[in-house]
């Protein structure tokens, strides 16, 4: 096994791998940017190195550096996390060359399932099913063409593209024009590549995706299904598993073809395919993401299988340990990410300094989390602070569980999604299971009903603040003048109950 | 003493003697408040009901963090108030709305020129940040002036980017 | 349902019941004495009533005042956690008359069950075994008789007792008079009553026990055991579930015993019947606890059943959701006692103000803490703040876990037994399961073997502060004087690589 | 500048130039800190290796809590040190040993009587305190003097309870 493992991301993700290190008995080396000389992940870490400033660009995309400090460490293995250089191809070859292991398949299936006209090409050979759609490459009026042979709507996709940049739905052929100039500007901005293509959009259709495991003996197994329908602009925000849409059977065919999938580009380590479900049941392809995926935990949770520490298994060259028929779900979980962002003014990055947190704990509930007091929440990084997951007998008592640890998060400093998740989860179309991936198109989570209350109450406690500054000569200390155990404001409120006693 | 507290709009008014007994709105409130810890964590009790909240101090009046919602409250006592209003200079006229960058960005596209008339949601700016295209739309009806921003231009956040003024009048 | 219960404890087991009734959609109410005004649980309730001052006689033994409080804030139910009123009889007979539900086993129950000699006859009765012992009430000069018959080491207790107080092993007759007075003394002071008795020392013996659920209609099952052997002075320190001992067939047998002595009390609700299991896996009746135990978490996760709502559930009259035939365990789970100890000095309470505090969190890891930064430790209550429990797939990984959560904890301003914690999980008898009751006194866990290092570095901040604070006048700010976004000691660090390259 | 630091008894030379190079015991030192939250709380990377402790200023010196691992550190620089053994007293003879409550408590039982000569570990005290007995033994051989506790007072934390003297002398 691997003595030393070094960490090529950041945030909550850098902790998670840390901590199956840790667990493994493998030392960790953390790399951070000047933007994260303080974070959990670099003092978590048995040993830190900085690799350049705030922009990625010059810091966590900086292959040649990081393998650099891979081999002043003494590092015999790199884990990529996701982002950053999870899917880059020529980095898992630039480690291969350096002698060092990337943890993650090669760079020949990442290359394969990395452009999505190839990746299509390459898994409809193995069966498996697609959506209707172009090739990429066409012109704008190509594609005007098509899309009235497809019908619309359609999905305008980026080639190279992943984590819904570049992709924009089209619903009238008037739109088509100006929404291909925004993809491929973005595409542009975010890949060094503007080539994108039309798909069929399937309508009422859930996002499923199956977690497979392969060793580097052929072995090739999957962990069932994740629903990830609930998304804004293509950003997941909660995930599931499994999904209620899913039976028995529904499953074994997805894995069956998720493994296929995997099979067709020879893939090694843990990986995710990605579908399409449709009212009827029928599955399309969308896409394979060659890494480990953000919402990792709750098939974790389900199936009692730590993926990360499987992926180290796999890249030391372990044979799997189990087979598909050691693979049973047990329970529901539900993940809901927690971004920087304020939900009540479309999702706007929200920046500034974390300046009080309590996240919650107790039964049936995990945390992944990167954020801590004093941090600097900034503009450099994904949004995605931490992951709050909660598990279940079942999918009722997961979901009142999330309910539950929501109300228990205090975070303070920063806008975010936590608003947002109160309401989803009172959302009886949720709390059913009824949508699909357009949800959060149609349907605005409803805002906490007590706003009025909670504004009442932040009146208030000001009032009671600056009356209490007010009598700072007489009451001093941060406990508000408690010094017989009794502050100002109790004994008020006991003279207030004998008052109304009289 | 009494004090006017102001939120999302709306305005409260607590009495507090010098005993600590405390009216809201006219109403009798039994509050114990205590401060944690030294990062500002209260225990809030309001007729036995239980609050936990953040309190952070800001210009004038306090941050409060409470369940998830964040609020900036103004708060003030009477003397002070009346001090404020006797030297409060005339309020510009309610027309003229000026746009700031809600976050910090790289102008992506200024979708408006002056002197064009926009509608309440029209697209006004797009920034790009944390690599994601953000639209700022218009939060009213008006016309578009003083456009300070231009492509490629890096904004801070709360930096002014145009004005909306009122709709031409058609008298 | 309930639409409120009053919770009549406090620490992290009133926070425990306060997530299970929020999970249920459930008002609570929180009680609080002078001390714990503050309390993480009186701030996660819904409700907090004021009852009397810090000593636990003058304010959550008042079962007079809780009562009241649940009448006056329309509370219909009361948990009562454990210790404090859980095990007693005329509180919850107090509760029955004021028509409030005691969640919880009837009056009649608990009698039978608190005092340890009638249990031991109730249940022996039903078929459960016994441990050879005398009667209670026997005077000094019998019970030295008594044990010369019994046979060294002879285990004397208090017949009222439990938790370990009043109870002393004893391994020689002129030992025996001393250990009978502070017997005694401890019982008289803990439970107003002197009344001791002898037991034969099942030597070898591991502490095992089965956790079992009733529901008022008549249906009994367990969920399994849990071995609590590693204990200290009688008081448990670490609890896992399954037992590296217990079989299926012995859990089985084990398990339709505790069934029968509940039964044999009719009993409603959860309780724990408590083995001594020998190195043969001859099982004997110790006590039964008519209560929520510390250790139940290990249960829970190694079940899936959340025992605290299934108590709630069953207090409001329902049937049990579950046969035996339902309950599978899977997996491991450990739970190591926090307590505010000095483990480096014979476990001497350590008191202070919590100055800085990170809980571990991420996969298999759960917390059930009472503790926050500004958080008073007294020497009014338990020593006990916190509760770290571990799941894994098998115990190997739940050890691991445990370990590198111990490692991640950080608590400062009291000293805990977290040192003495992560000795345990790197002592080979303890990873081999090779342990018995006693094991703590034969064997002492490792102290830190890098303490030496430890030392150096604390040597070193401390002398990096002072400089710091010297330079105050250029380098201002907590953050070093970093202007630059590098600090005055990480340039110095640059300097410092240059010259050895130099 | 040159600093003094001692733990548990152990001395640590540490030197730090005004531009913050650091040697320790001679030994070149590349070290990184910084002070992450209000709390109290840093990150120290030693030549890469990463450390986070928790820091409590003391009288003179550092309480550092490091792994679950507490460290009392007595530091002072070196002119400070000069300045203080020229006016330091004679110290108290090594044979008299005070015996402290290490926590406060109740005293249920005084187990000797002055004059007594007690051997290491020999019980003199059981204190109560969080419902359990807690016995409090001889830290090595001497006779008891100076018994200032009796049965039934309550007790302070590090409140003198009686002093251990030198065995007498067989000469």
């Amino acid at each position: 096994m691997f003595q030393k493992i070094l960490i090529a991301n950041r945030g909550e993700i850098a902790l998670r791998i840390i901590r199956a290190c840790q667990e493994r008995g493998i030392k960790t080396v953390a790399v951070y940017s000047d933007a994260d000389r303080s974070a959990l992940y670099v003092r978590y870490a048995d040993e830190a190195y900085h690799i350049g400033p705030a922009p990625a660009s010059e810091s966590y995309l900086r292959g040649d550096k990081i393998i650099e400090v891979a081999r002043q460490a003494g590092a015999e293995a790199i884990h990529p996390g996701y982002g950053f250089l999870a899917e880059n191809a020529d980095f898992a070859a630039a480690c291969r060359d350096a002698g060092v292991v990337f943890i993650g398949p090669t760079p020949e299936a990442i290359r394969l399932m990395g452009d999505k006209v190839t990746a299509r090409a390459t898994v409809a050979a193995a069966g498996v099913p697609l959506i209707p759609g172009t090739p990429a490459g066409l012109s704008d009026d190509e594609l005007l063409a098509a899309a009235e042979e497809i019908g619309y709507p359609v999905l305008v996709k980026a080639s190279a593209g992943g984590g819904g940049k570049g992709m924009r739905m089209v619903f009238q052929p008037e739109e088509l024009k100006s929404s291909l100039a925004a993809a491929r500007r973005e595409a542009l901005k975010a890949f060094g590549d503007d080539t994108v293509y039309l798909e069929k959009v399937v309508e009422g259709a859930r996002h499923i995706e199956i977690q497979v495991l392969a060793d580097a003996h052929g072995n090739v197994i999957h962990l069932g299904e994740r629903e990830c329908s609930i998304q804004r602009r293509h950003q997941k925000l909660v995930e599931e598993s499994p999904s209620v849409v899913v039976d028995e059977d529904l499953r074994q065919r997805m894995g069956a073809v998720a493994v296929a999938a995997a099979r067709a580009v020879n893939y090694v380590s843990a990986g995710t395919v990605e579908f399409l479900v449709d009212k009827d049941g029928n599955f399309y392809f969308l896409e394979m993401n060659t890494r480990l995926q953000v919402e990792h935990p709750v098939t974790e949770l389900v199936t009692g299988v730590d993926i990360v520490k499987e992926m180290i298994s796999i890249a030391d060259g372990r044979k799997l340990r189990f087979t598909q028929d050691d693979i049973h779900m047990k329970g529901w979980a539900i993940e809901a990410r927690i971004t920087a962002e304020d939900p009540d003014n479309n999702f706007m990055p929200s920046t500034g300094k974390i300046v009080a947190l309590r996240e919650p704990t107790g039964p049936g509930i995990r945390i992944e989390s990167g954020v801590y007091v004093g941090m600097e929440v900034g503009l450099y990084y994904d949004p995605m602070i931490a992951k709050l997951i909660a598990y279940g007998e079942n999918r009722a008592e997961a979901i009142l569980r999330l309910r539950r640890a929501l109300t228990e998060y205090r975070i303070a400093g920063v806008k975010t999604s936590i608003p947002f998740h109160l309401g989803l989860v009172d959302t009886p179309r949720f709390q059913w299971g009824q949508f699909d991936t357009r949800f959060l198109e149609t349907h605005t989570p409803p805002v906490t009903d007590d706003i009025g209350e909670k504004r009442r109450i932040a009146a208030l406690i000001s009032a009671m603040l600056l009356h209490q500054r007010g009598q700072q000569a007489v009451t001093l200390g941060h406990d508000g003048g408690r010094k017989d155990g009794v502050s100002v404001w109790r004994k008020a409120a006991l003279l207030n109950g004998l008052r109304r006693l009289v | 003493m009494k004090y006017i507290a102001q939120v999302d709009g709306i305005t409260y008014e607590i009495e507090i003697t010098p005993e600590g007994v405390i009216t809201m709105d006219g109403e009798p409130v039994e509050a114990d408040l205590l401060q944690v810890d030294p990062l500002g964590l209260h225990s809030l009790l309001i007729n036995h009901q239980s609050y936990e909240l953040v309190v952070e101090e800001q210009q004038r009046g306090y941050r409060v963090t409470l369940g998830g919602n964040a609020f900036s409250v103004d708060v003030a006592d009477e003397r002070q108030l009346r001090m404020e209003s006797s030297r409060a200079d005339v309020s510009a006229g309610d027309g003229d709305l000026p746009i700031h960058a809600p976050i910090p960005g790289l102008v992506v596209k200024v979708m408006v020129t002056e002197g064009q008339t926009v509608a309440l949601n029209d697209p006004l700016v797009i920034l790009e940040a944390m690599k994601m295209e953000n639209e700022i739309r218009a939060p009213r009806e008006g016309v578009v002036r003083n456009i300070s921003v231009q492509v490629g231009q890096s904004v801070e956040g709360n930096a002014p980017m145009m004005v909306l003024g009122p709709l031409e009048q058609e008298d």
